[in-house]
């Protein structure tokens, strides 16, 4: 397998035996950092250090990144959840629930991985029936839209699942603001009331979050639905974080996920998480799990997936990135707009998109 | 009519520096550094005390620094309120958790 | 081992295939390139600074050179750092100020652990004088006229601090003076050295300057401010040198900062600390003659 | 409580006690200047980085026809030299404009004069600097895209 060996095991290694990297020479150290700060790792690396107290043992250059990290991830998660603060105050009179997502939500339940974790933006979901006056009550109290082209505009209206991000003038947050954790435009059809029916308060807080079994399916869906899979690395580690937090503490925890993933027909997905989270990380996810979930891929199907999966989620090698990785990005680029929209909705998009690419806009937004 | 009743938010969280009659407030809620002059931080004591009706504050406010209340001090005073509220130094209390 | 002391062939062959290390006070960075041009200046004005072979290295940037396939566009420069290309194409000209602005903002965008302030810093009698300023108002320029004159440099661009005892740490680096600075300075020092004048940059043009070599050999010693200067170059003004009220400096100073606001309560923290401990002031000079007597005398 | 709960209390009551110390000379300070109201001010620190002296900054030089490194707009009627203004609600404390602020404003300088001549884009600057704006990089201005009003 590929990524048992040079960098990616290095990188691999050091996130599933963080024991090992007291024997890590300079170089490897050089190499592993600036890996890991390519998929946001970093963070996640000095807290696991931290917990062995391997800081002060190991190169003093790399600790000090690592230490800039973890100072950096803090701020991050700061913002974000003062950012939610303000978002849940600014809505408090629409007596609306807001569910907060992915990072955010990470944290509100506890998951020990979180405090390394680090945050980019802020994502939460209301009904869709008050998006609209949502997006007006934010705008009304300072959060505005990112000037975007009318294209984008209409994609993120029409065919996606989110209103433009919203930043609020004075802080640097952007709020993504979801009403559904599937793409309307891949065919998938989720009835969203149930997640709000089945959202908890987070302990201790007056925070909404997702159920356990749906957090976990929103990772899947996340990583094997709505992302490109490039360097998303970080992402599956979340899946396998959720799966072994959540399985210690709850008893049904495997049936609900089952059943759930088959009453919206996100066995797919879900099994994508599982397979490659079991391969890379060894999750201990026990086999009733796969073989009870409905749309499953084909043999042939997951064959490829399995080529090009893994090597697409790790980073580039900084200094000589290989052909062969950069083929496996693309190929899976084009299978996360195949299947989030139809066909005729794809060419366009893609066009424009290698259009930017060829021709990037004056001024726009990086 | 006494306005909206207002109550500080984690007061005891914050780190305050005084410079010679102004403040540099640290909020750990936000991150957010603040500047203060002594009537605004003495809103912000008042309000720890406990919640304090709009009309208190005013009363309280000119009696500490020996003012005559007039139109423009209270609405600026609210307009600082609203600032307040809006940085999450302070909150609006429902009047039925008062009593 | 100083760059100076590599052969120029071993020089360029390092800067082309595994990466020049270099010591750039309390970080090590790995320079890569292929372009000649780039090397020639490099290694004239860069001559003190320390080689870290074989030392882990913070940083690894990279200036390349892109021919575009038509022929209507000039070659022009593109900085990477890991990869990764912050900034728009320059110029083919600018590889220097392109490898130096790049620089600056990986440090100002991936150091955490020390608190940045965006300040020209220079230390004497063991103390350190921080000149915190805006883009335009002279800090380099003062900066070169005080270090020919006994000050040792510790930066002209970064204040850098350790937040949890308050020493400064010298990064010295090569000094960009821009427009008329560089006759000016050119006419007070003649002295100085100076590397080519690169016209048309998004500052106007600009010289370096090499910064003495006793910077670079004392570039580990550190030392704690004492002295926080806000300068201001008028023509024609004759100097005044007021004390600046701790509140306006807090201010001044935490706004002027790349990070205090990532370093949260510490950040605060240092910032309160560091007011405590020093006398602000407000410079306003022309003569450079004048403004070296004032802080010869403050320092003394 | 913890020690260290229990500490910053004590910290906090003792910063209370001096606070309400209000002395005459300070009440009568804040009473005779303008500042007889509340005053308070959050440090907008962020901006530093896009600040730093390579990528933002005002540009005082001449400006070629061809730069391509001020920041100008073409709506179809010949380049125009985008005018930034300070937003007037950030405290500029008497240095050069070194920050737009939270809501800088900004238009594009008029590429004719009243006769009808062409303006070159060094003059549509020296108007700009003229009236109190400020003449910024491509770079700069692509940092404040999209918070730019009047535009």
């Amino acid at each position: 397998m590929v990524y048992t060996q040079g960098h990616y095991k290095l990188l691999l290694d050091a996130l599933t035996n963080p024991d090992c990297l007291i024997d890590y020479s300079i170089a490897d150290w050089e190499l592993l950092l600036r890996l890991a700060r390519k998929v946001k790792l970093l963070g996640r690396l000095a807290t696991e250090l931290n917990k062995r107290d391997f800081l002060k043992k190991i190169p003093v250059r790399a600790a000090n990144i690592l230490r800039s990290s973890l100072i950096q991830a803090k701020r991050m998660q700061q913002l974000t959840h003062w950012e939610l603060n303000r978002i849940t105050w600014a809505l408090q009179s629409m007596d609306i629930p807001v569910i907060a997502l992915k990072g955010v939500a990470y944290s509100l339940v506890g998951l020990p991985e979180s405090a390394g974790r680090t945050y980019v933006d802020l994502d939460i979901m209301v009904p869709k029936d008050v998006l609209v006056s949502v997006e007006l009550e934010l705008n009304q109290r300072g959060w505005v839209c990112q000037k975007l082209s009318a294209y984008d505009e209409h994609y993120y209206r029409v065919w996606s699942h989110e209103i433009p991000p919203l930043t609020h003038v004075e802080r640097e947050i952007e709020v993504d603001v979801h009403h559904t954790i599937t793409q309307p435009s891949s065919g998938i059809k989720v009835n969203s009331g149930l997640f709000f029916e089945a959202a908890v308060l987070a302990e201790g807080t007056s925070y909404k979050i997702l159920s356990s079994v749906d957090m976990v399916l929103h990772c899947a869906v996340n990583l094997f639905q709505n992302n490109e899979l490039a360097g998303d690395l970080r992402d599956l580690l979340d899946c396998h974080d959720l799966l072994v937090f959540f399985s210690e503490k709850e008893a049904c925890f495997w049936e609900n996920l089952i059943e759930r993933a088959n009453q919206f027909s996100l066995g797919r997905p879900l099994f994508y998480a599982l397979h490659f989270s079991v391969l890379m990380f060894k999750t201990p996810v026990p086999d009733i799990v796969a073989s009870n979930l409905n749309n499953k891929p084909s043999t042939i199907v997951l064959w490829v997936m399995s080529k090009l999966v893994p090597v697409a989620l790790f980073p580039l090698h900084p200094d000589n990135p290989s052909k062969r990785d950069r083929v496996a990005r693309t190929l899976l680029y084009l299978r996360s707009h195949w299947i989030r929209m139809p066909l005729y909705l794809l060419l366009p998009h893609l066009i424009y998109k290698s259009y930017l690419a060829v021709f990037p806009r004056k001024n726009s937004q990086s | 009519m006494t306005g909206a009743y207002w109550r500080s938010v984690s007061f005891s969280s914050l780190q305050i520096e005084e410079w010679g009659g102004e403040f540099t407030v640290f909020q750990p809620n936000s991150g957010k550094t603040h500047f203060l002059n002594q009537m605004g931080l003495h809103i912000l004591l008042c309000l720890d005390r406990a919640p304090t009706s709009e009309d208190e504050i005013f009363v309280f406010l000119t009696d500490q620094f020996q003012l005559t209340l007039d139109q423009n001090f209270s609405q600026q005073t609210i307009k600082t309120l609203h600032r307040f509220d809006e940085l999450g130094l302070i909150e609006k209390v429902r009047p039925e958790s008062l009593t | 081992m100083t760059v100076g002391q590599v052969p120029f062939g071993k020089f360029i062959a390092l800067l082309s295939d595994s990466g020049l290390r270099v010591r750039v006070g309390p970080f090590n960075i790995r320079i890569n390139t292929k372009s000649v041009t780039l090397a020639n200046h490099i290694y004239r004005l860069y001559e003190s600074y320390k080689l870290a072979e074989d030392e882990f290295a913070e940083f690894h940037v990279q200036v390349i050179v892109v021919h575009p396939k038509r022929k209507i566009f000039s070659p022009h420069i593109r900085f990477f750092v890991d990869g990764h290309s912050p900034f728009p194409p320059f110029p083919q000209e600018q590889g220097l100020t392109a490898l130096e602005w790049g620089i600056n903002l990986v440090i100002a965008a991936r150091v955490s652990h020390l608190l940045l302030f965006h300040s020209a810093a220079v230390e004497r009698n063991g103390q350190v004088i921080l000149f915190p300023a805006w883009p335009g108002s002279g800090k380099t320029t003062l900066c070169t006229a005080l270090i020919y004159r006994g000050y040792r440099l510790f930066s002209d661009e970064f204040g850098l601090m350790d937040p949890d005892n308050g020493d400064f740490f010298p990064i010295p680096r090569l000094m960009p003076l821009k427009n008329e600075s560089i006759q000016v300075i050119r006419d007070y020092l003649p002295e100085a050295i100076l590397g080519h004048e690169i016209p048309k940059t998004l500052k106007g043009t600009i010289a370096h300057v090499r910064p003495p070599k006793e910077s670079f050999m004392r570039s580990e010693e550190t030392a704690k401010a004492k002295w926080i200067i806000f300068p201001k170059w008028v023509a024609g003004s004759s100097l005044s040198l007021e004390p600046l009220p701790d509140s306006e400096a807090f201010l001044l100073l935490a706004s002027n900062s790349f990070n205090y606001e990532v370093l949260g309560e510490v950040g605060f923290q240092a910032v309160t600390h560091l007011i405590r401990t020093c006398s602000c002031y407000k410079l306003v000079y022309s003569d450079f003659d004048d403004v070296i007597s004032a802080m010869n005398d403050l320092t003394d | 409580m913890t020690e260290e709960q229990k500490n910053k209390q004590m910290e906090q009551r003792e910063v209370k006690a001096s606070a309400d110390k209000l002395s005459e000379n300070k009440r009568r300070r804040l009473i005779k200047g303008a500042v007889a109201i509340p005053v308070i001010m959050t440090l907008q620190s962020g901006a530093a980085l896009a600040r730093t002296s390579n990528l933002v900054g005002s540009l005082e030089e001449d400006i070629p026809d061809d730069s391509t490194h001020v920041a100008t707009q073409d709506l179809g009627n010949g380049k125009r030299i985008v005018c930034a203004h300070p937003d007037d609600s950030e405290d500029q404390s008497g240095a050069p404009p070194y920050d737009l602020g939270n809501a800088p404003m900004g238009h594009l300088e008029p590429n004719f004069d009243s006769n009808g001549n062409a303006l070159s884009l060094n003059d549509q600057a020296n108007n700009c600097r003229g009236g109190g704006g400020l003449v910024i990089s491509a770079t700069a201005f692509s940092s404040f895209d999209g918070r730019m009003a009047g535009l």
